[in-house]
């Protein structure tokens, strides 16, 4: 796939397209970055960028403490824009 | 492709000049504030002299602030280096410069040193910024956060890390992006380019309206110069810019959105435009939302100048460019139709203030042949006005010659087919490629049946008695050599006549301006084009401007807009009393090439379809293009690469608190220094790990750096907490390959990094701590912890459990799942190749040169060892002592050094830097004693 | 230009009130000043209620709210309100202080207010952006942490930063490397130097050493070249034979007794602004059959260095003169031909924690100087057959070229495990045989004949309890004299203005104690260069009639800043301005409750936590 | 649960909406952290008021007991533990007056678990956050102190 390797300056860039898909995506409950990419259909290396800068700038937060096979589930926190 | 030139500074205003204060002195240039810098400002200050400190970075701090906790006492880092960097800051004798850069220092024949300083513009004013980030909150443009190793993504507008100091945002920006700075009309393309990325369509929409009210005429009809230099061009295609924006012109509901536009309140004074075309309606708007009360004066019986008048419905249809004009009526703007002006000192007496002359070109040039007086010989212009007017030809059953290869003759040539024109030829004296219509104009002619006659000159209108037209006889030509417009001129091909029979020719050669009555009060050339100051387009008489088309000739939509932005922009100096000029203020437009080199690769990706369906014979004037879906216009934005980094979006503008505080019109300031002496602490750089392919950094993406790993184990880390990067899992099996960049003669470096061990045996430490159930291997070849209780520290990472395998690491490979299959020499077991899998592999890098020191020195060049680290030729004596006399290096810039002999070494610096300004003040006071006992008595 | 455009921010309210002439007789006349942060604040703190809700506290004269707190505009309304309300104390509630306390103790400076009579409260990061859901209790925890800056500033008392008079004068022990290169750093700075030296003549270690790593300088001439620039500067004095036996007053000025010539000699005493501790390294000694130590053949690196050094000095001095050109070898022991050798790496350092006194730590020099000496050796003949037995070759940073050139000059290196050290026997016909088993070769055991073992001794800490009491310098548990702090203070101690430098600290190289040594200059001339320093007046203090001179704040204070003192109703515990660093350790220490730490005095803290507490109606 | 569970009504409604939690924390390392928690936008209860000091080590039992006679419901030491830059045996100290305190509160019927100490370092944001929230938690319900 032509996209397995793309540069990190493209995947980060591509947050703000991403975000509505992903935050589209956690509106049935929270999920797993494999959950999140497999229903986004994106790798999930690409989804961690997406995520950790939604996470960092307040779209999105970790459910604290517990995992899912070692996979920590992320929620939507509110913010919209 | 066009090349766009640099901003001349000549040209561009708005305070980029900076004229350098009279050079400041200090004792000392402190060139980096990483910890041996900050060590060496903070002992000179101590000691009373005066420092100047020069960071690159925005926050002083260097690498230790970004660091987990310190071997070997596992302080937190940050809790340790932030006192340290507040004291540098607020030292009475430093003066900190963050977010600067030294250009280059000379040492002058008295010992003394000259150095260039360059404060970068922030475009955050440092004093008003209070650091709450809503700037960064807001920005839309995203990109990998350097101090977090690249792990997680920062904005354009940021504050560098939480512990940052000063903590003041900066805003990233490389120039401007050659799409904005390419539109004539000064419209920010990447800035709404940005905004429809991030799903705000009407606040892209605002962004336009920010530079033009026709949002909706320029989403359709402008020739998208945005689009020819677009950085994406090289790659798969440019973005549609053009069509993103009718995409937010058409998705804009007034009476949902509101119009969103805020006016001052009136400032007393008037202006009359005469003209309502693209350059008169932006100059109104302009100048009614700044405050001024406007009246438009137009001749014609509807507003709107060509956008009406010429340009077929089937490119920009009427109700598109009335919504356009609803929102220059919406702020008060008053257009009065059917109005001719002919002395515009009456205006004046009026009341007016100011008068713009807008009145573009609307008289056809004549062919200039025999029988171009008969009836069936119209002006391109006229056929055009005629039909947009709605009066009645109908062309059915006519064929038609269209003289001339610009957009008005595509205009012409594809409305006589709407009109049913049973042929329509286009005329033109040279060839396809000559042609002046935009392409996209010519092919679409073609494609809806418009034919072709090129490089044929008409010689005579032919017709009959009645004077009625029956063809248009014509020369062929040949293309002799470039004439002055650099195209091939066309030459006739003797006895080489044909004769195209037609009922109707339409000329369209070429365009004048009407000056019309007020000639006498502003000149004309022989075009009828008027007389103003290139500038400022002021003329003869003071309180009349004139601009575009009426002054320059015809050229385009978008050069209009931008001609009534200029126009609006010096009337409103003028009558404020400021000089006529700092209209442009550009950035120097980046440089494509470097964009593309800042992608190590690029995804091609699908362009966007075109949108345009187009038959053989169209029949109405219905639009040929279809609109956007959300999706494409979503999609297709999502392609830009953000080539100035800030998209000039203006969302941190509308953020920020602090009025005024955030000023993309800040420039870059230079400045001249005069020190005694120079420490160079720039530090190092981390081993680029992607260099050993072999281990598969940048393409496995659970095998991560040192640095990153630090960065994980932070607490202020990108993640919630330590996982690997390729899918968010927790790790449960870690291992560490040592040495990756060191002591390797492959790639060049034959040294060993000296806190490799140290930090990975710190977070082998760390990792068992925080993740308990994790098994931590290290791969290593020696374990160097030769320092102070760095021994104990080693021992102590064994009994907690951490496993050490000697013997360099040959090859990782990946699996499926993203786990690493180690291949590695266990030289103590039996040095068999043996396997192992992880589902993290930490590379501890080490430690290269960096090579801004180099680029320090002018004319006298700083001495490098032969690993390039700054030379201390008496290492044993003086050591910190380089090369040049005064010059003293402190830290990591002369190789691989941990905190604490960084900070040692800094010391031995200061010492030495002190000696040496003592040295230097003894001799000047014994000059100076030498002189004053010369003077005679 | 469309800047312009945008409309002017709404002015900040304002809210000031009639200033409440003139409080009782005694009272505070304090202003206070809430800022908006432009929304940071006030979009969920109703700042207006704060002030509506404090102005009527005593004391408070004037009570506004700002936009911006920290605005040019707002620092003039504050430095006009102090004057001409004569204001006497200041509270800023804003951000956190690490942002602004010096912007606001400058703005109270200029109005001609003491700076000490400011307090910061913190009702941004620490109140509205943390209870960003609950405006109301938001806003009444804001009105809380503004009345507590009230109590807090009613109790100020106006501070002045202490200036300690310095001596430009450094004591510096030790004529080693480290001490000599300070001695001229110190002197080079302006600054007068003493340099005492136990033995009759200077030059420590380094002055024994031939050829060093890594740039091959040669030891004596490094001493030569240090003590005839020592000599060259009349602003140092030598006195050799002589130590420190005695130290009194605190740092800038201490009293410094220096005894020349053994006991019983009279001291002489010396008034010093510092001093710079280099009493340098041992070499660890072997005990008696530790690896064949006492075998002959077997010596310590230190004994092998000056053959190595005085065989090269002799085959490239006077060829043939040495006793070597007999034996055909340019390497001799005893008379005997060296042809091979092994080196025994970490003997004394590296010891497992279960020994008895064990040396922990790594000796750091050895590494680098064991394959230095082994280039050498192949130097005068490349023919010698060179083992080295190791654990972890430290040859770090820049030294990593020495090993590579070890082994391409025929050094052979063979890893053994801690746990399986090496076995030294002499054989009965006289040669060596070293026995280990090789990690690096599937632990293959091998004998090694050889003709000499080099037991690479590392650094142990000199003895010299004298002087710890003197100076009560700190040691770690490795028995180095302790930094303050090991990563950003390596050459201060506790004892202010008493800096260690060099390998009395830890194990170094020549070239980093130098650099210590100069690290140490610097440290000393920070402190005394100007002539005085300036310290924080927030220091604790005693309550002389309280005291009941018990004794405990005295150890409770590492800086040893408290003494006892006879004051004229007996004695009271004193706490040195000077030296006491402002943490408030002893507060609780006391048990009379005697002692106050200045701008966290019992008073303000109660009063504070009152404040708190009350929830406003 | 404790004995102190409360048998009494709490005091008059609204003027006890949350547990009032007194901090200490020490200028140059925890107050940092407790700051950073705020510019992360974290929230915790507005029943947590600060109070910075030099270093916790300076803290009079007397304050701790005083505050929880006076009104706080708990008191939490943030202290620096082993980044204290004055006192290598911060830590120590700080657990001695601690458990002073404690023993004052028994003394005076006050459950030794409103008082709580834990090292918050400079980037500490997220454990300063979580301490204060299950502190919290914890002293809704132990209830109000009985006084």
């Amino acid at each position: 796939m032509a996209t397995l390797n793309r540069d990190v300056r493209e995947v980060v860039r591509e947050e703000p397209v991403m975000r509505a898909r992903i935050l589209a995506a956690l509106d049935d409950g929270p999920m797993t970055i494999p959950e999140i990419a497999s229903a986004i259909e994106a790798p999930a290396h690409e989804v961690v960028f997406w995520v950790m800068g939604m996470r960092r700038y307040g779209w999105l937060a970790e459910i604290k403490g517990a995992t899912v096979d070692g996979y920590f589930q992320y929620e939507r926190t509110g913010r919209v824009a | 492709m066009t090349l766009v030139t640099r901003d001349d500074p000549g040209t561009s205003a708005g305070g980029a000049c900076h004229v350098p204060d009279a050079t400041s002195r200090y004792d000392v240039l402190v060139v980096g504030s990483g910890i041996g810098g900050m060590e060496s400002a903070l002992k000179l200050g101590d000691m009373g002299y005066k420092v100047l400190l020069v960071e690159k970075e925005a926050s002083v701090g260097g690498k230790m602030i970004l660091l987990s906790k310190v071997f070997p006492t596992l302080d937190c880092a940050s809790c340790i280096s932030t006192p340290k960097m507040a004291a540098t800051i607020h030292h009475p004798n430093i003066t900190a410069l963050t977010y600067s850069q030294v250009d280059g220092i000379r040492r002058s024949a008295d010992g003394r040193f000259h150095a260039s300083v360059t404060r970068k513009a922030r475009y955050v004013d440092e004093t008003s910024c209070t650091g709450c980030a809503l700037c960064e909150t807001a920005c839309t443009v995203a990109v990998p956060d350097q101090f977090n190793a690249d792990l997680v993504a920062r904005r354009a507008a940021y504050i560098a890390f939480p512990q940052a100091v000063p903590k003041k945002a900066v805003i990233d920006r490389a120039g401007s992006s050659p799409c904005s700075y390419a539109c004539p009309a000064g419209i920010q393309a990447h800035g709404y380019v940005s905004l429809i990325r991030s799903g705000e369509y009407e606040k892209a929409y605002r962004l336009v309206l920010e530079a033009t009210p026709l949002v909706g005429t320029l989403g359709r009809a402008c020739y998208a110069p945005c689009e020819a230099e677009c950085t994406r061009g090289s790659l798969e295609g440019t973005l549609p810019i053009r069509r993103l924006k009718r995409f937010v012109a058409d998705a804009h509901d007034p009476d949902r959105d509101g119009s969103g536009i805020e006016v001052a309140p009136p400032n007393g004074r008037h202006v009359a435009i005469v003209g309502s075309g693209p350059t008169g309606l932006t100059a109104a708007w302009q100048l009614a939302r700044n405050g001024y009360a406007v009246k438009i004066f137009e001749a014609a019986p509807v507003a709107g100048g060509f956008l009406r008048l010429a340009i077929p419905s089937y490119r920009l249809p009427e109700a598109v460019v009335e919504r356009d004009i609803d929102n220059v009526r919406a702020i008060g703007v008053e257009i009065v139709t059917h109005t001719r002006i002919n002395d515009l000192a009456a205006l004046k007496a009026d009341g007016f203030d100011a008068v713009l002359v807008a009145t573009g070109t609307h008289r056809s040039t004549g062919l200039g042949v025999p029988g171009e007086d008969r009836l069936g010989v119209l002006g391109g212009t006229d056929f055009l006005r005629r039909v947009k007017l709605g009066r009645p030809m109908g062309l059915a059953g006519k064929r038609v010659v269209v003289v001339g290869g610009g957009n008005v003759a595509m205009d012409a040539a594809r409305t006589a087919r709407r009109l049913g024109a049973s042929s329509v030829t286009v005329a033109y004296r040279r060839g396809r490629d000559e042609m002046p219509a935009h392409h996209v104009e010519s092919a679409d002619a073609e494609r809806e049946g418009v034919e072709f006659s090129l490089q044929v000159a008409p010689l005579e209108v032919l017709g009959d008695a009645d004077g009625a037209v029956s063809g248009l006889r014509c020369a062929r030509m040949h293309l002799g050599e470039p004439d002055a417009s650099g195209r091939r001129r066309p030459e006739p091909i003797p006895g080489s006549e044909l004769v195209l029979p037609c009922e109707l020719i339409v000329s369209a050669i070429g365009m004048t301006g009407d000056p019309g009555a007020f000639v006498r009060q502003v000149a004309a050339d022989a075009r009828g084009l008027l007389a103003a100051d290139p500038v400022s387009g002021q003329t003869a008489l003071p309180y009349v401007f004139a601009a575009g088309d009426a002054v320059h000739g015809p050229t385009d939509i978008t050069r209009a807009v931008g001609e009534g932005r200029r126009a609006a922009h010096m009337i409103d100096r003028w009558l404020t009393g400021g000089s006529l000029d700092g209209f442009d203020d550009r950035l120097a437009v980046v440089d494509k090439a470097a964009v593309i080199a800042r992608q190590k690769a690029f995804a091609v990706r699908a362009a966007t379809a075109d949108g345009t369906t187009l038959v053989t014979a169209p029949t109405d004037f219905a639009e040929v293009e279809a609109p956007m879906t959300e999706a494409e216009a979503h999609e297709a934005a999502g392609r830009c690469l953000d080539c100035a980094v800030c998209s000039e979006c203006r969302e941190c503008v509308a953020a920020c608190p602090v009025d005024g505080c955030i000023d993309l019109h800040a420039r870059d300031q230079h400045e001249e220094v005069e020190v005694g002496a120079v420490v160079v602490s720039t530090g190092f750089k981390l081993f680029a790990a992607d260099l050993k392919p072999e281990y598969g950094f940048g393409t496995f993406k659970n095998v991560i750096t040192g640095m990153q790993m630090d960065r994980l184990l932070a607490p202020t880390r990108p993640f919630n907490t330590i996982l690997r990067p390729g899918d968010g899992k927790v790790p449960e099996r870690i291992a560490y390959v040592l040495c990756t960049g060191s002591r390797d003669e492959t790639v060049g470096n034959p040294l060993c990094s000296r806190f490799c061990c140290m930090y990975s045996i710190k977070q082998n430490q760390l990792l068992m701590g925080a993740l308990p159930l994790a098994d931590v291997t290290v791969h290593y070849m020696d374990i160097r912890a030769p320092g102070k209780r760095y021994d104990e520290f080693y021992e102590g990472a064994k009994s907690m459990g951490a496993t050490y395998i000697k013997g360099r690491v040959a090859e990782i490979t990946e699996t499926p799942e993203g786990n690493l299959i180690l291949h590695y020499e266990d030289i103590e077991n039996g040095g068999a190749i043996t396997q192992a899998e992880y589902d993290l592999v930490v590379l501890a890098v080490g430690v290269q040169p960096n090579r801004d020191a180099e680029q320090l020195f002018e004319v006298e060049e700083l001495a490098l060892d032969e690993w390039r680290y700054v030379d201390e030729p008496d290492e044993d004596l003086n050591p910190g002592q380089t090369s040049i006399p005064g010059v003293f290096v402190a830290g990591a810039a002369s190789g691989a050094k941990d905190i604490a002999d960084s900070i040692l070494h800094a010391g031995a610096a200061v010492a030495q830097v002190a000696a040496h300004l003592e040295t230097a003040k003894a001799d000047a006071e014994m000059l100076d004693a030498v002189r004053k006992a010369m003077v005679p008595a | 230009m469309t800047d312009q455009l945008v409309p002017a921010q709404p002015t900040p309210t304002t809210a000031v009130m009639e200033p409440p002439l003139a409080d009782a007789a005694g009272g505070r006349r304090i202003g206070v000043y809430v800022c908006h942060c432009g929304g940071n604040i006030s979009d969920y703190v109703d700042v207006e209620k704060v002030i509506s809700d404090i102005q009527d506290s005593g004391d408070v004269v004037v009570a506004k709210t700002a936009m911006f707190a920290c605005s040019d505009a707002t620092q003039q309304d504050m430095v006009a309100d102090i004057q001409a309300q004569g204001l006497d104390g200041l509270v800023v509630a804003s951000c956190s202080p690490k942002l602004h306390t010096y912007t606001f103790r400058a703005v109270a400076g200029r109005a001609g207010l003491n700076p000490y009579e400011y307090s910061q409260v913190n009702i941004r990061e620490q109140c509205s952006w943390v209870h960003t859901d609950d405006r109301e209790a938001a806003t009444a925890k804001a009105t809380a942490l503004v009345n507590a800056g009230i109590s807090r500033t009613r109790l100020t008392t106006p501070l002045e930063p202490m200036v300690v008079e310095t001596l430009p004068h450094t004591l510096v022990i030790g004529g080693g490397v480290a001490g000599l290169r300070a001695a001229v750093g110190l002197a080079d700075i302006g600054l007068r130097v003493t340099l005492v030296e136990r033995e009759l003549q200077l030059g420590g270690w380094v002055g024994g050493f031939g050829a060093m790593y890594p740039h091959g300088r040669d030891g004596h001439e490094l001493i030569a070249t240090l003590v005839a620039e020592v000599r060259r500067r009349p602003a140092i004095t030598v006195l050799t034979g002589a130590e420190v036996v005695g130290k009194a007053g605190s740092f800038g000025n201490y009293l410094v007794s220096v005894r020349i010539g053994g006991d019983g000699a009279a001291a002489l005493e010396i008034a010093v602004g510092s001093i710079v501790v280099a009493t340098g390294f041992e070499s660890y000694q072997p005990e008696a059959g530790e690896l064949g130590y006492g075998i002959d053949g077997v010596v310590t690196l230190p004994e092998f260095k000056a053959l190595v050094d005085g065989s090269a000095g002799a085959a490239s001095g006077a060829p043939g003169a040495a006793g070597s050109a007999a034996s055909g070898s340019p390497l001799t022991w005893h008379g005997r031909p060296v042809r091979s050798l092994a080196y025994v790496y970490c003997v004394g350092s590296r010891q497992p924690a279960d020994v008895e006194g064990a040396n922990q730590y790594c000796s750091r020099f050895c590494c680098a100087a064991t394959v230095q000496t082994a280039v050498q050796v192949a130097g005068l003949d490349p023919s010698i057959r060179q083992f080295h037995l190791y654990r972890d070759m430290r040859t770090y940073g820049k030294f990593e070229p020495l090993y590579t050139e070890a082994r391409k000059t025929g050094s052979v290196f063979l890893k053994f495990a801690a746990e399986e050290p090496p076995e030294i026997r002499r054989e009965a016909g006289g040669g060596l045989t070293v026995t280990v088993r090789d990690l690096l070769t599937e632990r293959t055991e091998l004998a090694i004949p050889v003709d000499l073992v080099v037991l690479v001794t590392g650094m142990v800490p000199r003895a010299n309890e004298e002087l710890v009491n003197v100076l009560k310098l700190p040691a770690g548990s490795d028995g180095f004299f302790n930094e303050i702090h090991p990563k950003l203070r390596p050459v201060e101690t506790v004892v202010d203005g008493v800096l260690i430098a060099g390998a009395c600290q830890g194990p170094k190289t020549s070239a980093e104690s130098v650099a210590s040594g100069l690290a140490a200059v610097t440290q000393s001339a920070a402190i005394l260069k100007k002539g005085y320093t300036e310290l924080d007046p927030l220091v604790a203090t005693v309550h002389a009639p309280a005291c009941t001179a018990c004794g405990d704040c005295l150890t409770a204070c590492p800086y040893d800043a408290i003494s006892m003192s006879e004051g004229p109703d007996g004695h009271v515990a004193v706490i040195s301005p000077t030296g006491c660093k402002g943490c408030g350790g002893c507060v609780p220490i006391c048990p009379e409750n005697a002692i106050d730490l200045l701008g966290y005095t019992d008073a303000q803290v109660s009063s504070m936590i009152e404040s708190l507490v009350e929830v406003p109606a | 649960m404790t004995a102190s569970v409360a048998t009494e009504p709490r005091p008059a409604s609204g003027t006890n909406p949350v547990p009032r939690i007194l901090v200490f924390s020490t200028n140059n390392i925890s107050d940092p952290g407790i700051d950073l928690a705020g510019s992360s936008h974290m929230h915790y209860s507005p029943g947590v008021r600060v109070i910075g000091l030099p270093c916790t080590s300076g803290i009079r039992p007397s304050w701790i007991v005083g505050a929880l006679q006076a009104g706080f419901d708990g008191v939490f030491v943030a202290s620096d533990g082993d980044e204290c830059a004055y006192l290598h045996d911060c830590s120590k100290r700080s657990s001695a007056i601690v458990a002073a305190a404690q023993a004052s509160m028994r003394e005076r019927g006050i459950d030794p678990q409103r008082l709580r100490l834990a090292a918050i370092c400079s980037v500490c944001s997220e454990p300063f956050t979580k301490h204060v929230q299950q502190f919290s938690a914890a002293l809704a319900e132990l209830g109000p102190v009985q006084r």
